[in-house]
């Protein structure tokens, strides 16, 4: 393949460590699929499973979806959320992904000692707030506390259930060439939100992180045309980069996407570059990519323009047959790149 | 962003390609000299753009993947020492040296930090006091500055715990060394828009004089780029060897005096090992006399063995262009992307990764030819 | 090598007897050396790398440059047109 | 009351420290009610909730039970277990003590960078075994990693959805007065076991963790006589004390257990003298308290004696209508005290 | 367990209480004066088990509570400063000071460790050259020699970065302050078994005598316990004064010489403060000159006011007998077990943590009398 | 005060110049410092305070004093049998 290709946009790669567990290894990227595959799938099985958002379940005749994700943000607050309602919002997005209404979420606290009781009291609220404006609640929990220097201040892991809503019928696997890749709304901005807020860069910015809830968006989506809606995925850990790359590998397709057509709001673009970042691979929280019936393309868009949460969707892609488990960019000089995962953890350039 | 979108302008760009395609009328090979531009021509697939003819090769102006084994060796061992607060630019995290990187130094309770400025590493040394702060210096002449003014920070402040270990490059001794090298096929340079900021162009124009190779100051967007290169071939196609200035906007003939005066200050020229190329005379920085106190190599007494690249590894030829990496009895087996046994398949514009991502295969072992 | 990216000095600061600035990188500020740009004022452009300004950039030579790729382009694109095959 | 109350049995009681968050606050003992009570239940209501195992709920038409636990148990490997097999247990039992049984789990790690790959790859391999033993599986899960010093080596939070077993109608406020406790075997021997593991106190011994799922000694209980099972509740942190503390203050109703009766094995008997602790603050990991309906008590301690999980099945004491919210013990010298909740952290005594 | 299992018997304890109601022929009031002992009484409900006109008044044998307030502001100072490691039994860990405790120093990033034993604190100080380790060492007579041996250890392997703070109370010097006071009410002890295997009981025959009061040397089991009350109130009711020893397997006459040598090599006797008592001369151990080098108080400067305890608290009333707790403005408002203001609401034996727990109600602020 | 517990020693060792042994608490194993009780050897048991051997246990007087126990037990059941009441 002649095409610029990922290993080639990351310098240097690093070096393969199997024996330790790196930063790298929970980036959403290359070393988090190679860890999937190699400890997590052997153990869990089944070996060759599609990585969903969401696992299903039919029980007694419900069908249900079930998600987990811990929640590790760092700040805790930070410019537009905190970790209580991005934990609720994560878990509802990847109940939405599968299809699926939150019916009730369980939540469960680890704490160092020493944190704030001021500070668990708004997250829990927030957590609370987000829940109820998602129109769930969380029903269960749990609360651990760890010595000082055990953890870092709070870690939270929430797990949704869902019902699946009538008509969702999606997969990663289920996209198929002549789909067009929309996006619901601008990437990247919840990752460089935090990489702001942090302190040991000094860098200051009015960005603001897009965590939300999005299970009404898809609601829309599905009431409008629920068998052309083949694919979900929320661009969080890995960004649109590794949302994209996963449904390509999971249906065997080529994914092409026009660079010019990417949602980048002027401040995220500003800091990628600042940094030597790639929007590509910094994390939203509240968008999703959705792979789409061509000919259902433009009333989908449609219909998500008319939410809240979808009101800046644009179509940026398409499937193809051509290059399976492959994403390729056109670049905006009419080059061709392709998209990789992100390799290791998320490091700023000086080259 | 200003001074950013309007050289990434689609229209501008198509038509620049044009005037290339228009321009071009032999094969022509020209080596962009830094990373930077490197990683725009990739991520932009300019290469693939430009006409058949006109070959780009990737040179070596990677400040991360150029940076000696030895000296990455030396980090780990600094930064896996207690009480050391190792700080580093980002990307030098991930170099692997000959047995692990500072990623896993780090992950092995090493205090590794990564910071944007070197003077964020001046400011830990004068808040923590009871730690050796190491800032690791890598880099061309463009970063030079920025350090020689953190060991400027450092002495002014009288700090003690400040260290920096230091492996500056020079572009000009390493675009000689590429061009006095018998089989060099390099027949025009884009030189580094940055360090010329900082260096002016004077330093080039003997250069292409005695050479004969247009060289032209160029910037990092696609629209400099692509200029660049239709400088650099309308000077081919008309016999020209010049230094011209693509990058206009940047860069002054003179550059950047106060900069060369940092330099000068604190820094001397001294000859300086390439990682995968070798030693080229008079092409390092390293600290001056006068700051001997803030050198990390002083301070850390390194007793590990001198580091030794992979046996297997034939870099040295594949950067005389005397071998292919499928010829090497370690590509695409032990020697990948993702753990790399020599230089050309850690930088991943290297030769050897390059061939890799492209998925080229090995050649059998029967088939392999002695070399 | 060197990430250098534009940015537009908003307020500068001589106190630490170091000579410093902020600087907006269109909606992103940090703070920066601006001991080796010092003509630079407020307002003005620089290219930053690793948190030192290393180069004023001059808006009428990028304005030039702009103009000069613009009308290349139109007369390129006029030279070409007739050649233009389907 | 003139009978020895709880505060007098930890010489000093601590301090509330309302603005800190302390280690004893997930102590599964006062901290932690306070907790619960002040921060938790406020936020995620209702402020009056019954704290059960696993919170129910019914979805078109399918009966179900979700609970979450965060797992921080450290050292990881102790004898008897690891925190993966522990993880499976502890979730899986929390949704038996609602008379359900586990369909599904799902299983969210955060671990500190340079975790060894290996130590991950044998929890990953007991957490699965330990599901298929318990009838169940891991079917989705997550995979977070923060930097060195940010955990403690590895957290495992799990989450269970359990369908509700037929005849199961459990509730901590179910305890009627005249109904009988009974355990389901030895207790305390998970606390001291862990205790021991660490190498702080500097102690070795035999003990081993009675870590292992409960829902087949449940399912057989449910079949042999149902309704006649009032409550169950498995005496993890905070012991049996904080079980039947939750228990007396649920139903309100008092409680008294005999001293006597209590399966405290001998070396686990020696580690509590030997630290100054209780045995009925102690966790267990494989053992039940169950309030059963005194007519049933008998046929329910053969049904419970006839599985592996409940073969030293005794009756511990009874439900009374005296001292609703406080459960007695009758000592082996014929005295009565309370049983209170552990206070702050378990700490060693010198006194 | 040996030597524990027998003394829990339930059928020789319901005989030992037949013989002791069948003994006890008029009120008497007997002081345990071990917070060991109050514990086994307290859990095993043994005071509810004894004939009505028999009481129990538990002693002020609790070394947590009666630590002075002004030395547990220390150890929270210390346990809060940078290279400390502050090393301590657990149950001192939630004692409050005037402020906070050393659990949420600890929560606030404060190196507190709980041990099991003092010679654990030296190893650590061993270890860890870089770090000042400072262990809490309160306790009576039993705990003296392991502390003392700490020292000596410490000494031996000539570390120079552990340190004691040390709070040492010794039992006889108590035990005749409650005999003196004007209210005294007690008529018999039992006396602290684990202390008199140290000390061994000679140093008891003198008050025996001097104040005519029953001295029985008791073990920390139900059975032991029971039978020193017995053996008390069959001296009562035959009028004798005598020291007697029920822990016979444990405690010799003469004590541990080992140990009594080691705590006189290590400590001198002064006065000492006890929470909630006050000041009685002659009660306390300090380092001895020769071992001064070992003393945190030396080592570590404390420049806080003296602690004050809270001015609402009438505790010194409570303990003289003068006053119930319920008359105390505080009592179950700012002063409960949880956040207690004094020393008798802290020791969960005491007085005022007793009738909160028994749920006496507080007398309304109208119908207080002022004292 | 001074929580103390009953221990079996089963190993005694002299090499870190100070007396250590090992003491088995019914199935629970700590080193313990055995200094303050010279005589004692492997298989006595002691009695441990903060992890130190504050004194050997004296089976004999142990045995005695539960007899005696015992004794006193059963005389007086022989002499409250006649007495007791309904
Ligand atoms: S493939 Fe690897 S080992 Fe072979 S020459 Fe290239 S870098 Fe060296
Ligand atoms: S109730 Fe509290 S404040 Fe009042 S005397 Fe007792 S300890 Fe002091
Ligand atoms: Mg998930
Ligand atoms: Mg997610
Ligand atoms: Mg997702
Ligand atoms: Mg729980
Ligand atoms: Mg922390
Ligand atoms: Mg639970
Ligand atoms: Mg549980
Ligand atoms: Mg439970
Ligand atoms: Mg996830
Ligand atoms: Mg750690």
């Amino acid at each position: 393949m002649s095409i610029a290709d990922p290993a080639r946009l990351t310098c240097p790669a690093p070096r393969s460590e199997t024996g330790t567990v790196l930063l790298g290894h929970g980036s959403g990227g290359q070393l988090s699929a190679e860890l999937l595959r190699e400890v997590i799938l052997p153990a869990f099985g089944p070996a060759d499973a599609v990585p969903e958002d969401a696992a299903l379940l039919a029980v007694d005749g419900a069908h249900l979806a079930v998600s987990t994700d811990a929640f590790v943000v760092n700040p805790l607050f930070f410019p537009g959320g905190d970790i209580g309602a991005l934990a609720v919002h994560g878990t509802a997005n990847d109940l939405a992904m599968m299809g699926a209404a939150p019916v009730a979420l369980a939540l469960a606290f680890v704490i160092e000692e020493g944190f704030p009781v001021a500070d668990l009291q708004r997250i829990c609220t927030s957590a609370a707030a987000a829940a109820a404006a998602a129109g769930t609640r969380i029903v269960t929990g749990d609360t651990k506390v760890v010595g000082r220097g055990a953890a870092d201040g709070l870690f939270v892991t929430t797990t949704g259930v869902g019902r699946m809503l009538p008509g969702a019928a999606v997969s990663a696997a289920a996209a198929r060439p002549g789909d067009v890749v929309l996006l619901s709304g601008p990437i990247a901005a919840h990752g460089t939100a935090i990489i702001g807020a942090r302190e040991a860069l000094g860098f200051e910015s009015a960005i603001v992180s897009d965590t939300r809830a999005l299970h009404r968006l898809v609601a829309a989506m599905l009431a409008a045309a629920g068998p052309a809606l083949h694919t979900m995925r929320d661009p969080t850990r890995g960004g649109v980069a590794s949302a994209l790359n996963e449904i390509a590998v999971a249906a065997r397709v080529g994914i092409e996407v026009d660079e010019a057509t990417l949602p980048v709001p002027a401040a995220v673009a500003a800091a990628c570059d600042l940094l030597g970042l790639d929007p590509l691979h910094v994390a939203s929280e509240g968008c999703l990519a959705a792979i789409v019936a061509a000919d259902q393309a433009d009333e989908l868009l449609a219909t998500m323009r008319s939410t809240a949460e979808g009101q800046d969707a644009v179509a940026v892609g398409r499937v193809v047959a051509e290059h399976p488990g492959r994403v390729l960019l056109r670049t905006v000089v009419g080059g061709r790149r392709i998209v990789d995962l992100l390799v290791g953890e998320q490091l700023p350039r000086i080259c | 962003m200003k001074y950013l979108d309007e050289y990434r302008d689609p229209v501008l760009a198509r038509r620049l390609l044009e005037q290339i395609r228009h321009t071009v009328r032999q094969p022509w090979t020209v080596m962009e000299v830094c990373g930077g531009q490197t990683h725009t021509i990739v991520r932009q697939g300019i290469d693939e753009l430009l006409p058949a003819g006109l070959r780009m090769i990737h040179g070596p102006g990677c400040p991360v993947c150029v940076t000696p084994l030895e000296l990455i060796d030396k980090a780990i061992d600094i930064a896996g020492r207690d009480r050391v607060v190792f700080t580093s630019y980002g990307d030098m995290l991930r170099v692997p040296g000959s047995h692990t990187d500072l990623l896993t130094v780090r992950a092995h309770g090493g205090d590794v930090r990564v910071l944007y400025s070197p003077l964020d590493a001046v400011d830990i040394a004068a808040e923590r006091p009871d730690r050796d702060v190491v800032f690791f210096a890598v880099g061309f002449e463009t970063t030079a500055p920025a350090n020689a003014m953190a060991v400027l920070r450092a002495h002014q402040l009288g700090l003690t715990n400040f260290f920096m270990l230091v492996s500056h490059v020079l572009v000009p001794p390493a675009m000689m060394a590429i061009l006095d090298a018998p089989d060099c096929q390099v027949q025009a340079f884009l030189a580094a828009g940055h360090v010329c900021a900082v260096m002016g162009w004077t330093q080039y124009e003997p250069i292409a004089a005695r050479y004969g190779v247009p060289i032209v100051v160029t910037g990092f967007e696609p629209l400099d780029l692509l200029e660049g290169v239709l400088m650099a071939v309308r000077q081919l196609q008309d016999g020209r060897a010049e230094v011209e200035n693509q990058y206009v906007r940047a860069v002054r003939r003179s550059g950047n005096t106060a900069a060369q005066d940092a330099i000068r200050r604190v820094f001397r020229t001294g000859d300086r090992a390439w990682r995968g190329i070798g030693t080229i005379a008079g092409s390092g920085l390293m600290l001056a006399d006068e700051f001997a106190a803030f050198d990390a190599e002083r301070r850390f007494r390194i007793t590990d063995p001198a580091a030794r690249e992979h046996p297997a590894c034939i870099a040295g030829d594949i950067l005389r262009g005397t071998a292919v990496p499928t010829a090497c009895s370690a590509y695409a087996r032990q020697c990948t992307p993702r753990s790399p046994l020599g230089a050309p398949m850690v930088s991943t514009e290297g030769t050897c990764a390059a061939f890799y991502t492209a998925g080229r295969a090995p050649v059998p072992a029967g088939e392999r030819q002695p070399r | 090598m060197c990430l250098g990216v534009p940015g537009r000095i908003t307020a500068v600061e001589h106190s630490t007897g170091l000579t410093m600035g902020t600087v907006d990188f269109g909606g992103v500020q940090r703070q920066v050396c601006l001991a080796y740009v010092p003509d630079a004022r407020a307002g003005d452009y620089v290219v930053v790398h690793v948190g030192f300004a290393i180069s004023r950039l001059d808006e009428a030579e990028a304005l030039r440059t702009l103009q000069l790729l613009q009308a290349m382009g139109d007369l390129l694109e006029r030279e070409l047109t007739p050649e233009a095959g389907p």
